[in-house]
């Protein structure tokens, strides 16, 4: 029974998906709390999943009944069931929150549209963790592009379209590289599947590595466009500044680590880190990553939208996590896991906070934080902490992140790049602070009335400070998440 | 002679990369946007010609059982399969972009990138 | 478009289009077609109709109601079909292990879940390409 | 001059391309490694197996049918996506009359 578990979480949040604009007929509340339900059954059944494969072994899981050669083939590793695991929690934090946040643009017409969008996202993002089928995942893919854009232009203003226009384009050619690759691979193996893909591979490329390095080339290109690694990320900052603050959360947590993820699932289990680094290939990612950590921190100090500033900034941290992969080992990998989870905590926390300070203020200006920390402490608290993750000041789970890549960077005797780590830490510093001295230290004779707390919902209050604790709770002990981290790169 | 033989054998092959890169270079230099919505749609299929290629076998038959067939030569099916799936995919994203730019030229009243630029330019300081 | 040719013909053509769409989905899993085929065929003579006698009269034809259901009924086929199996007990979509009927080979009774597949895709399809169509030229009229 | 200068980079990166196709696998007959085991079951026990004559229909909706509901999907999401953008009109007045 506990095999099936994972195609009945993915069916679930698709028929839930597709019953939405029924059920809102009926009541638009009874649709929230039944997600809601839905949601946590989903992470109860990941929790399951963890549990028994971590304890008993991998579940194989073929559709049809066919052999893997034949038909479509999901594995649940403890790879994937720890980062559904990551992916189901984040999501069903950022649902409850936007149970909550009425404004920014949706229009009460849109709701169930945004979460049938939502609850399709998930399905693409749980199918394409489990999936070990290549043209599975590029389905996959493309809804997680579709879903991911819509719920960009489903905010009635005039910016999210063009936004939504650059970041659908990219993101069409990204795909379209990807199935180049796939072409690629599938032309000197007839094979679809990873692990199949990978004996050919290992077999095939000393007499056919034309082929392989393209793939190599056009499918980490395609990936580099829609995870924003550095040179590639012109799209990410409009598009993640125009959307809704929930939809913010939710892309630059979960959805861009996805594509990372992918890419991660690409190097080591199809190509090999041997081939892939042969190639030269890691040497590009590094020196990506390091220009992306340093680059995206200049960036975001220039910005004078606060979310455009957030933008820039998940650039500079997608770097930190690139540089963790390129050095291709198990440190390098440990901490680029590490910061993943990390990132996605304290990015939602930043950008549900930030939603708050919009909800009340109706304004995005990074100037306007004046004496705000006395009118919504928790919200700020929370933003502090979530700074300070980002800075990387101990008790964080950000220092951690960091420390673990500093570890990585130096026994792979990369020195140049702890230079670079402290110098964009700094960098990060010098944005974040100004901030944190405006809401907290300086008073603003304009807004001297206290703003109760009652005024904001509780569903928008929980979510964060749950944010805000976690981030202290893996800062303070680390091991909880790194025992984990440390089962799945074993099992890889 | 050799040279020409083999642009004839791979005839497909060539044309899929050629098409890929076209597209790729309408979309990088055109400012419209429909011309750059079209280039997508070449790109793809570009790729969809690619991928077709491979299953071609000379002389195959469709891959369609009939009665009184003995030992018939088939051509890939996979390929076809996974094309069907590229070309419904390429076409929801294609409408999707057209909306889009329907809404653009609604709210903006234009769908030429740089003028776009500019007109954003103007209204960056929204608050 | 008031041209009484155009009109005449267009309501001599569609029966026999429609028909043929339904051939193909009919038929996919025995001859070449399918759902895909099949459905845009059928898609195409409710935008020939849309075309012909404009976006209001369509409406009718094709109510937005419908349009929904007809949208989710797809999915909803396709998945209950494979939940039969889960059922039964096999993996997800199984077909003849999980007790479809093979059916003769060659007939259009055949092939388990295949035609019931089919005919799920091509009502998506169909559905999708005349929503699509609507949802456009809707906007450019406004 | 710039035009120029990013077609000279197309034109070569198409070199590239075309001297790579050139070094492939692009036979077209059945000793290419794409025609594997797998494409030699799918078209033996097809009939067998699914009970259709059409190979092709047998691997989108019974080996592969997991890709076709993705996709049936991907049209469900392009369909809500499309409704997302394009859901009423834009001016004041006639939001009111549009209101579902």
């Amino acid at each position: 029974m506990i095999s099936q578990l994972p195609i009945i979480n993915l069916v679930a949040l698709l028929l839930m998906a597709i019953m939405v604009p029924f059920i809102k007929k009926i009541s638009f509340r009874a649709t929230l709390w039944l997600g809601g339900i839905l949601l946590i059954g989903v992470l109860v059944s990941s929790v399951f999943i963890f549990i028994h494969v971590a304890n008993v072994g991998d579940i194989i899981y073929h559709f049809g009944d066919y052999e893997s050669f034949l038909g479509i083939e999901f594995k649940v590793d403890p790879f994937a069931s720890l980062f559904t695991l990551f992916v189901g929690t984040l999501a069903f934090i950022i649902y409850v929150y936007s149970s909550g946040d009425k404004t920014e643009g949706i229009e009460s017409p849109e709701f169930s549209r945004y979460y049938v969008l939502y609850f399709l996202m998930l399905f693409a993002m749980f199918g394409i963790l489990y999936s070990n089928d290549l043209f599975n995942t590029y389905v996959f893919i493309e809804i997680i592009s579709l879903t991911s854009c819509a719920i960009i232009s489903i905010k009635r203003k005039k910016e999210p379209y063009p936004a939504a226009f650059r970041y659908v384009l990219l993101n069409e050619i990204g795909s379209l590289s990807f199935l180049f690759g796939i072409a690629m691979l599938y032309m000197i193996s007839g094979h679809l599947n990873i692990d199949l893909l990978a004996n050919t591979i290992q077999s095939g490329w000393t007499t056919l590595p034309i082929n392989i390095i393209f793939a190599i080339v056009f499918m980490t290109v395609g990936l580099s466009l829609k995870a924003a690694i550095f040179p590639f990320h012109i799209w990410l900052p409009d598009a993640h500044a125009s959307a809704p603050s929930t939809s913010s959360a939710i892309l630059s947590a979960v959805v861009v680590k996805i594509y990372i993820l992918v890419l991660i699932k690409l190097i080591l289990k199809v190509f090999g880190v041997e081939l892939f680094a042969s190639l030269g290939m890691d040497t590009v990612l590094l020196i990506f990553g390091g220009a992306g950590m340093i680059m995206g921190s200049i960036f975001a100090m220039t910005q004078k939208d606060l979310k455009r500033m957030l933008g820039y900034s998940s650039v500079s941290q997608i770097g930190y996590i690139v540089v963790g992969l390129a050095l291709m080992s198990d440190l390098g990998l440990r901490s680029a896991f590490f910061h993943i989870i990390s990132h996605g905590l304290t990015k939602a926390a930043l950008f549900l906070s930030v939603g708050i300070v919009i909800y009340l203020k109706k304004s995005r200006s990074v100037k306007g934080f004046e004496g705000l920390g006395f009118q919504i402490p928790i919200a700020m608290t929370v933003f502090g902490i979530a700074a300070f993750s980002m800075i990387g000041i101990p008790l964080t789970s950000g220092f951690i992140a960091k420390w673990n890549l500093g570890i990585a960077v130096e026994s792979a005797s990369q020195y140049i790049f702890l230079g670079v780590i402290v110098i964009s830490s700094l960098l990060n510093a010098m944005y974040y602070l100004p901030i944190l001295f405006a809401a907290f230290l300086k008073d603003n004779p304009e807004h001297q009335e206290k703003v109760s707390i009652e005024k904001i919902p509780a569903a928008m209050l929980l979510p964060i400070v749950v944010l805000g604790l976690s981030i202290l709770l893996i800062g303070i002990y680390p091991n909880l998440l790194m025992q984990l981290i440390d089962l799945v790169i074993a099992r890889l | 002679m050799n040279i020409l033989e083999r642009i004839v054998e791979n005839i497909n092959y060539l044309g899929g990369a050629a098409l890929f890169l076209i597209g790729l270079h309408t979309v990088v230099t055109h400012t419209n946007l429909i011309k750059k919505i079209i280039g997508i749609n070449i790109m793809g299929t570009g790729v969809f010609l690619f991928f077709i290629a491979i299953g071609n076998i000379e002389g195959g038959t469709p891959p369609i059982w009939l009665e009184g067939m003995e030992n018939p030569i088939f051509v890939n099916p996979v390929p076809s399969a996974l094309i069907l799936t590229g070309i419904v995919v390429s076409v929801s994203v294609t409408v999707y972009l057209l909306s889009l730019v329907i809404r653009i030229f609604q709210t903006y009243g234009t769908i030429d990138q740089k003028e776009l630029a500019e007109i954003m330019e103007q209204e960056v300081p929204h608050d | 478009m008031n041209d009484t040719i155009v009109k005449s013909i267009t309501r001599l053509v569609i029966p026999f289009v429609q028909v043929y769409g339904i051939f193909i989905i009919l038929n996919g899993h025995v001859s070449p077609g399918g759902g895909f085929s099949g459905g845009a065929l059928l898609g195409t003579s409710l935008i020939l109709y849309t075309l012909v006698f404009g976006a209001i009269k369509a409406k009718h034809k094709f109510s937005h109601k419908a349009s929904e259901i007809a949208e989710s009924g797809g999915i909803l086929i396709f998945v209950t079909v494979g939940l039969i199996a889960i059922f039964v007990g096999m993996p997800f979509l199984t077909n003849l292990a999980a007790g479809f009927p093979a059916g003769s080979a060659g007939a259009i009774l055949s092939a388990g879940m295949i035609p019931i597949i089919m005919i799920g895709i091509g009502i998506k399809v169909a559905s999708t390409m005349i929503t699509l169509f609507h949802k456009l030229i809707e906007e450019v009229i406004q | 001059m710039k035009k120029i200068l990013i077609r000279i980079v197309f034109i070569i990166l198409f070199f590239i391309l075309a001297g790579g196709i050139f070094t492939m696998p692009t036979s077209p007959d059945i000793s290419a490694p794409s025609y594997n085991d797998t494409v030699r079951h799918y078209i033996d026990n097809a009939v067998e197996e699914t009970g259709a004559t059409n190979v092709v229909a047998a691997v989108v909706a019974d080996y592969r049918a997991f890709d076709t509901l993705g996709e049936t999907v991907v049209l469900f999401t392009a369909i809500v996506a499309v409704g997302s953008v394009l859901r009423v009109p834009l001016k004041k007045d006639e939001v009111e009359i549009h209101h579902e």
